[in-house]
């Protein structure tokens, strides 16, 4: 039995232009122990499905489908066993690391009452639980951490706390959103080294623009305009893609010579049938205009196009 | 050329106290026409105020500045005035790059006012420069919230590119971008530092990036250049133990 | 620089600050009489100056000193600012100072039950609507509160003591107690002559507040650590009570101080229509008779209180709010 | 326009979902009564059924002839009302005009140009926001002379200070936005970003401020008017509530003399705030008063 | 309409009372002697807007109260203006200027101690050092000697008419108290409220302003009906007048003034109350004319103006019936040596035709009348912003005088500007203001202290006639001397109009109708002996 399972998730927001799908039809498997990196570029909904996976949006906008966590189903969940899931079963790391942390609560209140919460321990128990903690993350003064507020801490700081306490409870599945967003090259590398290193005993979805990032994951989920267009083991994805939108994102990199994708990207565009990278491909047929399916062309490698 | 001689800039952090802040400590480069100049450095090593200085947006506190072999250092405002098309700096963040409450068209026109170009020449200068740059023409009478990011910074390139500037100053052009946009703006600007022998000081802390657009780059920290040289030899072998573990996190 | 120094800084700063102010405001105190139109003997005196002869007011004048340099006066209105002297009431035959001690301790025993109660009821209902935003509870709410803003005060209160105490014969018709009553008696009798001027003023401090809570609460609620709080799975209750609350503590503690002031200007006119003897009553007698040492007394002891009540709360906001402190410090820890 | 949750999400929702449910139909009805209340004011000549100033026999409950009575010269309350509305919206405008042309220029100077003015003019706004209005106000209109003209430059003079502290920080932000400083690099002068661009993206809160500082200008008349100090020869609504508190009004519950220009004074304020409601950027009627 | 109709009963009624007599309040004439058993009054609550702030002397509202209740001078006021014995039983003067009394043998201080000639000599030696007002009052007092425990001799510099009028409101104080007493502005311990007179003060309750004073039975003379007396503050008026209604108060109290005419209807609907008038001896408003002002001293213009205004609209509107028309000889009626002269009168015709005559024409066509030599002729009609009643009557006058074709211009001036323009400056052109009893025995009485240029001359008039006659007047001790000149006055004011009394209002007090007794005095109210000693129950 598979850890996560989310079976055609569609969640809609209700805007004064309209209905706007953020995310369609979303199928989805995590394995326990697996890593999963979710990559697309700003507006392709990746962030939705994160949060949409732990029922973060349901008040807010119209989510539709199924997620089955650990074959509960999490839309059909109780306010209570929805709150005790999550932190405890599924933990998130938030995007921005300075604007997570509750700014006049201490960091190591704010830690130690997701543990508290979870009731993994209570009182001084919770409270050395966290200082463990943030000092697996790196900080050698975990009790100046501790008694520290945000403000007073660089972002690059505040993430490790935030991943300090993502992981305080010992979760199944961790997703992390946007872990590097805002750090320069230095400490980019260091985050993502520890963000591995702490679920090395759980599940991760990393939510991520960054292929780098991506790379250090086992798998690896494309993203487009609120479609999975292809996803398979990270080595196959990067080395050999499929779909031309991952080739074209992965020859965009600098490194790979900057090779701009024609076109622009609308998100408005998904609302047309048939393949929504079409305006941009460059081997478009009259095919494209038909809608296509996740279709897998190899063992563990999804393709959403006409010619994969 | 644009040289700048043991340029500093001190903050005073507070108007009562006596706090300062060396954000620039005695930096001298030269930028050629149509080279690209990389500079990088962590958050706060003091890059972006050295572009700034560079097209004196801000008054250095020691050293002198030339643009083409004038010292333009201590040139009040109104006579820098003249200078300012000659030299622009395009920034980083897309969202507050244009006046929200201007259509891109107002914000491209704000350019054209100033050149005084005549306006029959209006519709002609802007086909011309949104097609360089890329820009659709179908989106200009719309507000910046509405465009995307990649298409603000090319509004942006293009009230700029309308001064034919010799020098311009590129404050992290893309790194609030997706890399596909990145991609289009980038090669946008190597092609008209290669074409128009535009001299660009490109600031940035992405090192891919820089490795991939620059001729020579510039190491900062704590507001000192530590290194200098072509990009090639500062990727392949750097001399300074910061350098080497910037660029093996990469 | 240490946190305890970025306090000490923070706290020099604020004690500086309110200085400064208040040698401005006792400056305009002083210039007042002397820049506005007419004899500054009978701006300083009031009306009562005319009746009094010539050589006296010769007198009077070298004795306020107005036949001497204006620095010099300057220095010797600062001087008795200092020792809280502000003239003589010809009008009343008293020091200022004397008669505004027992009046300011009325206006404030009318002001701080109001102040406490209106916060508070803010700080309840503000929550109710903050939490249930846009919600028939909060519409309703909001509605009411901006209804009270737009209403004068005094017709408000004119209103309330002909339904209430007259028609209805519910409540006194003012005054501070029907007088010789003792202990106990007399407190009560106290209380029931203040309930309904606490209840009109609480009830405008409330709708002022009000919407400064609900606001907040809403603002943060919105806030991206809200959204973090609810992702660890804490229950609306902890969120609300521990996250917002706390967030909204510090801005609410400020805003009851900068409110001071204008309590003291609803309590001028409350005072007035309740026949309330303080700093009100005695500023519109003083008005009427143009009695200005009182009027001008009576201004520089209200700011006086002002001002203390919001060093206050600048003191509190630098307590409760943790940023406050270090924000005087050079920066963040990077 | 690039999505990225929630941050955006909350922002796209609170600006625009609430914006079309529930704050328009308050704004525009703000707009109605208050353009109601203008023409009332200028057309009061061909709308009153009497000359204010003509008397006839005092203290007439209302009737046909008089439909809110007559006062105590034996003034037709019903045309006193109409003709008030000149005056009260008279003081409103220019004290609100008055405080914000000082608050702005106060304000946009201090956040543009920093330094020793930034220090030296907020340092004086925060002053005189410490000093109680209403006690300053009415030192200095007892000294001077009641009329209307002092009315309003010493509620205009005193009542910049919360306009000038937002703008302030509006101006601040807006400021270390880019395009200011792009701008700037396109040879512009400060003169002409103040006014192209910063005083654009202030227009709102101008607006808001401007309408809030209109009602509580009106509000600080009345109350002054309340406590004798108004203009006895220009009558607005707050001088009609003084007449009717000092010349028995209220002694013989001629509600019909002192509670419809007290409910005038309730309809305009409220306009005046409702025009301010923005969804959820009705933080902005924190600043009243 | 109802108040209409009540209003139009009530003036006729007021106006058939006013008729039957002039200086008997209306109501309750019907003396009758000390009340006892259950006729007597417990207690007696008494409201009033004037605020006792602290308990010394120098306190004026405390010094009207003590004066009432617990304090004594030489001689009082009585109801019908003569003065009579308080503490001094007689007295005589021969030329004016040297004053023997002779006091009563029995009286004591509240303390027990006996009251001594030396205490009234020590009273008048102590205040001359210490009352700010001494010197308005008794500026001509030259000494005071104590010859006997029982006899006052007091020497003036010249002779003065009105020394016993200001005897009579100047409280004899304590000796034995007093002479410790370095600063009585401080002094305000019970102590300092020890007086001779019928009660005594037993507390004051600064907060609420509340003075609560008990019978004093060891007073001297006999005993009053009341046993105790509370006096309650209000701060305004109306609030007062709704606790009246109530019944928390038995009257309303104002010192030397009666109440607004509005609240009349509103009392009489209440069966408990009643109200009784009283003729006013200063007048509500007079509109001066100073005549140091270029075209004021026109004497047809001021007498075009005269016949300009409708008094009795003023009338009705500004007293509700409860008031007169004065004459055009200013002097309200109850004057001692009143003279009928022309009464004023309304006539719209006669006001143009003696502006056409003196010259004033309408020349540039704009509806206004220009001065005789042809230029804008715009005179400045002003008046005090705090007299609400002014206020209201100066915009009743730019009507009629505008209906006349004077282009007058109203300045509302606050109560400093307007007291330094007509007491100093002497800037004022046209002026509303009223007279009070007192302001009207300045000078030699007859208001001619308003008159004259050299005394307090809102007026300005430099008359060599007027100023004669003045004089004459001031050294006069002949009553039928005297007569003649007050009449020689009233007819110089009616012909030459330097003042024009606009309107008076009669002085309305309210009262409880479950007492009866309430007696009205023109100096104090009805906080008077009468009262105190007449009152019973109904």
């Amino acid at each position: 039995m598979s850890l996560l399972k989310i079976r055609g998730l569609s969640v809609t927001f209700d805007t004064l232009q309209g209905p706007f799908k953020a995310i369609e039809d979303i199928d989805l498997d995590v394995e326990e122990l697996d890593t999963l990196a979710i990559v697309g570029e700003s507006g392709c909904g990746k962030s939705v499905l994160g949060h949409a996976t732990m029922r973060l949006l349901d008040d807010i906008a119209v989510v539709r489908g199924s997620v089955i966590y650990r074959g509960r189903e999490v839309y059909a969940m109780s306010r209570k066993e929805l709150l005790e899931m999550r932190g405890k079963a599924i933990s998130l790391v938030p995007q921005s690391p300075s604007a997570s942390f509750n700014p006049v609560i201490r960091i190591g209140k704010q830690i130690t009452e997701l543990i508290e919460k979870a009731g993994v321990a209570h009182g001084m128990e919770a409270e050395q639980r966290a200082l463990t903690y943030l000092e697996y993350v790196g900080f050698s003064d975990p009790h100046a951490i501790f008694g520290s507020y945000p403000h007073r801490m660089s972002g690059g700081m505040c993430e490790r706390a935030l991943i300090a306490m993502s992981t305080s409870t010992e979760p199944d599945l961790i997703i992390a959103d946007e872990p590097t967003k805002g750090l320069d090259a230095l400490s980019r590398k260091n985050i993502l080294d520890m963000l591995h290193r702490m679920t090395a005993e759980s599940s991760l979805i990393m939510i991520t623009h960054d292929l780098k990032a991506a790379a250090m994951c086992k798998r690896i989920a494309v993203m487009y305009s609120g479609e999975i267009i292809e996803i398979g083991p990270t080595r196959v994805v990067l080395e050999h893609p499929v779909h031309h939108y991952t080739r074209g994102l992965i020859d965009a990199q600098p490194s790979r010579g900057m090779r701009p994708i024609p076109g622009r990207h609308t998100i408005c565009s998904h609302k047309s049938e048939g393949c929504r990278f079409r305006d941009r491909c460059d081997r478009v047929r009259t095919e494209c205009g038909r809608h296509t399916l996740l279709r897998e062309i190899e063992e563990g490698h999804m393709v959403r196009c006409h010619y994969a | 050329m644009l040289e700048l001689t043991d340029v500093s800039k001190i903050f005073q952090t507070s108007f009562l106290r006596r706090d300062r802040k060396v954000a620039v400590d005695c930096v001298s480069f030269r930028l050629k026409e149509g080279e690209i100049l990389g500079l990088v450095g962590e958050s706060g090593c003091g890059k972006s105020t050295l572009g700034r200085l560079a097209v004196k947006l801000m008054q250095p506190s020691g050293g002198h500045i030339f643009l083409d072999e004038k010292d333009v250092t201590d040139l009040p405002e109104r006579q820098f005035r003249e200078y300012r098309q000659r030299i622009q700096i395009v920034f980083q963040h897309p969202e507050s790059a244009l006046n929200p409450h201007f259509t891109l068209m107002d914000s491209i026109l704000e350019a054209f006012y100033r050149l005084g170009t005549p306006k029959s020449d209006y519709q002609t200068m802007l086909e011309r420069l949104a097609n360089e740059v890329n820009l659709p023409l179908d989106i200009v009478d719309r507000y910046p919230n509405q465009v995307s990011g990649g298409e603000i910074q090319r509004a942006v390139l293009t009230r700029v590119f309308a001064f034919k500037p010799r020098y311009l100053v590129l404050d992290e052009p893309t790194s609030m971008l997706d890399v596909s946009v990145q991609a289009h703006i980038l090669q946008l600007l190597k092609k008209k530092a290669r074409e128009d022998r535009m001299g660009m000081l490109f600031i940035s802390h992405d090192l891919e990036v820089v490795r991939a657009m620059c001729d020579r780059v510039m190491v900062m920290k704590e507001g000192r250049i530590i290194e200098e040289g072509t990009a090639d030899k500062i990727f392949t072998d750097p001399s300074t133990p910061y350098l080497h573990k910037l660029i093996a996190n990469v | 620089m240490s946190q305890a120094e970025g306090k000490t800084r923070f706290f020099a700063g604020k004690v500086l600050r309110y200085g400064i102010t208040l040698v401005i405001i006792l400056t305009i105190n002083f210039a007042i009489p002397r820049a506005m139109p007419g004899d500054p003997m009978i701006n300083l005196l009031g009306d009562e100056a005319a009746r009094i002869d010539n050589q006296i007011l010769g007198e009077l004048r070298a004795q306020y000193g107005l036949d001497r340099p204006i620095q010099d006066q300057y220095i010797e209105y600062m001087l008795g600012a200092g020792r809280l002297d502000f003239g003589y009431s010809i009008h009343k035959n008293l020091k200022v100072t004397d008669l505004i001690y027992d009046r300011l301790f009325w206006t404030l025993v009318l002001i701080f039950p109001s102040i406490a109660i209106g916060g508070l009821l803010a700080l309840v209902l503000g929550a109710i609507a903050g939490f249930r935003h846009g919600s028939k509870v909060d519409r309703l709410l909001t509605g009411a509160s901006i209804l009270m803003y737009s209403c004068p005060s005094f017709l408000f209160a004119m209103i309330i003591v002909t339904i209430f105490s007259f028609h209805l014969g519910w409540f006194p018709l003012g005054n501070i107690s029907s007088g010789r009553t003792q202990g106990f008696a007399y407190l009560l009798d106290i209380g029931w002559h203040l309930f309904l001027p606490v209840a009109i003023l609480a009830t405008f401090e409330a709708a002022y507040i009000f919407l400064i809570v609900r606001n907040s609460i809403t603002q943060i609620m919105g806030e991206y650590f809200i959204f973090v709080a609810k992702a660890k799975g804490l229950s609306a209750r902890v969120i609300e009570l521990r996250h917002v609350m706390r967030n909204v503590l510090p801005q609410f503690i400020s805003i009851m101080a900068l409110n001071f002031g204008f309590m003291v200007s609803g309590a001028l006119i409350i005072e007035i229509v309740f026949s309330l003897n303080g700093m009100g009553t005695l500023i519109y007698d003083a008005v009427m008779s143009r009695d200005y040492p009182v009027l001008q007394g009576a201004f520089v002891f209200l700011t006086i209180f002002v001002l203390a009540a919001n060093f206050l709360a600048d003191v509190l906001y630098g307590i409760t709010d943790p940023r406050i402190g270090d924000s005087m410090s050079t920066g963040k820890m990077t | 326009m690039e999505l990225s949750l929630p941050g955006n999400l909350f922002r796209l929702l609170n600006d625009t979902g609430i914006k079309s449910l529930d704050q328009n139909p308050l704004r525009s009805l703000g707009i109605i009564i208050l353009t109601a209340l203008v023409l009332v004011a200028v057309f009061a000549p061909y709308l009153a059924p009497h000359d204010p100033k003509q008397t006839s026999i005092p203290y007439q409950s209302p009737s046909s002839e008089h439909l809110l009575g007559t006062n105590d010269l034996g003034q037709d309350v019903f045309s006193e009302l109409i003709y008030g509305a000149r005056v009260s919206l008279t003081i409103g405008f220019l004290s609100g005009i008055i405080s914000i042309v000082i608050g702005v220029t106060v304000g946009i100077f201090a956040g543009y140009f920093r330094g020793w003015a930034e220090e030296l003019l907020m340092g004086t706004t925060d002053v005189f926001l410490l000093i109680p209005s209403l006690p300053l106000m009415i030192i200095l209109a007892a000294y001077l002379n009641p009329s209307m003209w002092n009315i309003i430059v010493v509620v205009g003079l005193l009542c910049w200070c919360s306009t000038a502290r937002l703008v302030h920080s509006r101006v601040l932000q807006v400021r270390e936005m880019q395009f200011i400083e792009s701008t700037r690099a396109l040879g512009y002068s400060d003169l002409y970003i103040i006014i192209r661009h910063v005083l654009v993206n202030t227009k709102d809160i101008i607006y808001a401020k401007f309408s809030l500082a209109v009602a509580s200008a009106m509000l600080s008349e009345a109350s002054l008017s309340f406590l004798g100090l108004g203009d006895p020869l220009n009558i607005s609504w707050g001088e009609m509530i003084h007449f009717a508190f000092s010349r028995g009004g209220f002694a013989n519950d001629m509600w019909w003399w002192y509670l419809p220009p007290g409910l005038m004074i309730c309809v305009t304020l409220l306009a005046f705030i409702m025009l301010t409601i923005e969804g959820r950027k009705d933080s902005k009627i924190l600043e009243l008063i | 309409m109802k108040y209409i109709t009540k209003l139009l009963i009530i003036t006729i009624l007021v106006a058939c009372v006013l008729l039957s007599g002039c200086t008997q309040p209306s109501a309750n004439s019907t003396e009758s002697s000390t009340p006892a058993g259950d006729n007597r009054i417990q207690k007696l609550v008494i409201g009033t807007t004037n605020k006792v702030e602290d308990t010394n002397i120098n306190d004026y509202y405390f010094g009207t109260f003590s004066r009432r209740l617990t304090h004594q001078a030489l001689v009082t006021i009585a109801a019908n203006g003569d003065i009579v014995p308080e503490l001094a039983t007689s007295w005589d003067t021969s030329d004016l200027k040297i004053w023997t009394f002779h006091l009563v043998g029995n009286a004591t201080w509240h303390d027990g101690n006996p009251l001594t000639a030396q205490d009234i000599k020590f009273t008048m030696d102590y205040r001359k050092k210490n009352d700010p007002n001494w010197k308005s009052i008794f500026g001509g007092l030259r000494s005071v000697e104590a010859p006997d425990n029982r006899t006052v001799i007091m020497t003036l510099d010249k002779p003065d008419f009105n020394f016993l009028m200001n005897l009579a409101t100047y409280r004899v104080l304590p000796e034995h108290i007093y002479k410790n007493v370095d600063d009585p502005k401080k002094f305000n311990s019970p102590d300092a409220w020890i007086g001779t007179g019928p009660y005594m003060l037993k507390s004051f309750d600064k907060a609420t302003g509340l003075l609560h004073f008990e019978i004093y039975d060891q007073y001297w003379g006999q005993s009053p009906a009341i046993d105790q007396i509370d006096i309650r503050y209000f701060a305004n008026t109306d609030t007062m007048m709704l606790a009246f209604q109530k019944g928390e108060i038995d009257a309303p109290y104002a010192y030397a003034t009666g109440f607004s005419p509005f609240y009349v209807p509103k009392l009489l609907d209440n069966e408990d109350i009643g109200i009784m008038t009283q003729k006013n001896s200063g007048i509500t408003n007079v509109l001066w004319f100073n005549e140091n002002k270029t075209y004021l001293d026109s004497k047809a213009f001021r007498q075009a103006v005269s016949y300009a205004i409708d008094y009795e609209e003023m009338k009705n509107i500004f007293t509700a019936g409860y008031g007169s028309i004065p004459d055009s000889g200013l002097v309200p009626q109850c004057t001692l040596y009143y003279k009928e002269t022309r009464p004023l009168a309304y006539d719209v015709n006669k006001s143009k035709d003696l502006l056409d005559a003196a010259g004033f024409k309408d020349t540039n066509g704009d509806g206004f009348r220009e001065a005789p030599d042809g230029k804008k002729f715009q005179p400045v009609l002003s008046t005090r912003s705090d007299m609400v009643d002014n206020v209201r009557a100066v915009e009743m006058l730019k009507k009629y005088l505008n209906a006349v074709g004077i282009d007058v211009q109203l300045k509302i001036m606050d109560r400093t500007s307007f007291g330094n323009s007509m007491d100093f400056d002497k800037t004022h052109e046209m002026a509303l203001a009223r007279t009070t009893y007192w302001g009207m025995q300045m000078g030699a009485g007859y208001g001619s202290g308003y008159i004259d240029q050299r005394i307090y001359g809102w007026s300005m008039v430099n008359d060599s006639k007027f100023q004669t006659t003045v004089d004459q007047l001031t050294s006069t001790i002949d009553k039928d001397k005297r007569k003649d000149l007050a009449g020689q006055l009233q007819d110089y004011y009616a012909d030459e109009m330097p003042a024009i009394a606009v309107y008076n209002m009669d002085i309305i007090q309210p009262y409880k109708k479950n007492y009866v007794g309430w007696v009205y005095n023109p100096c104090s109210g009805i906080l008077n002996y009468d009262t105190l000693f007449g009152l019973h129950k109904a």
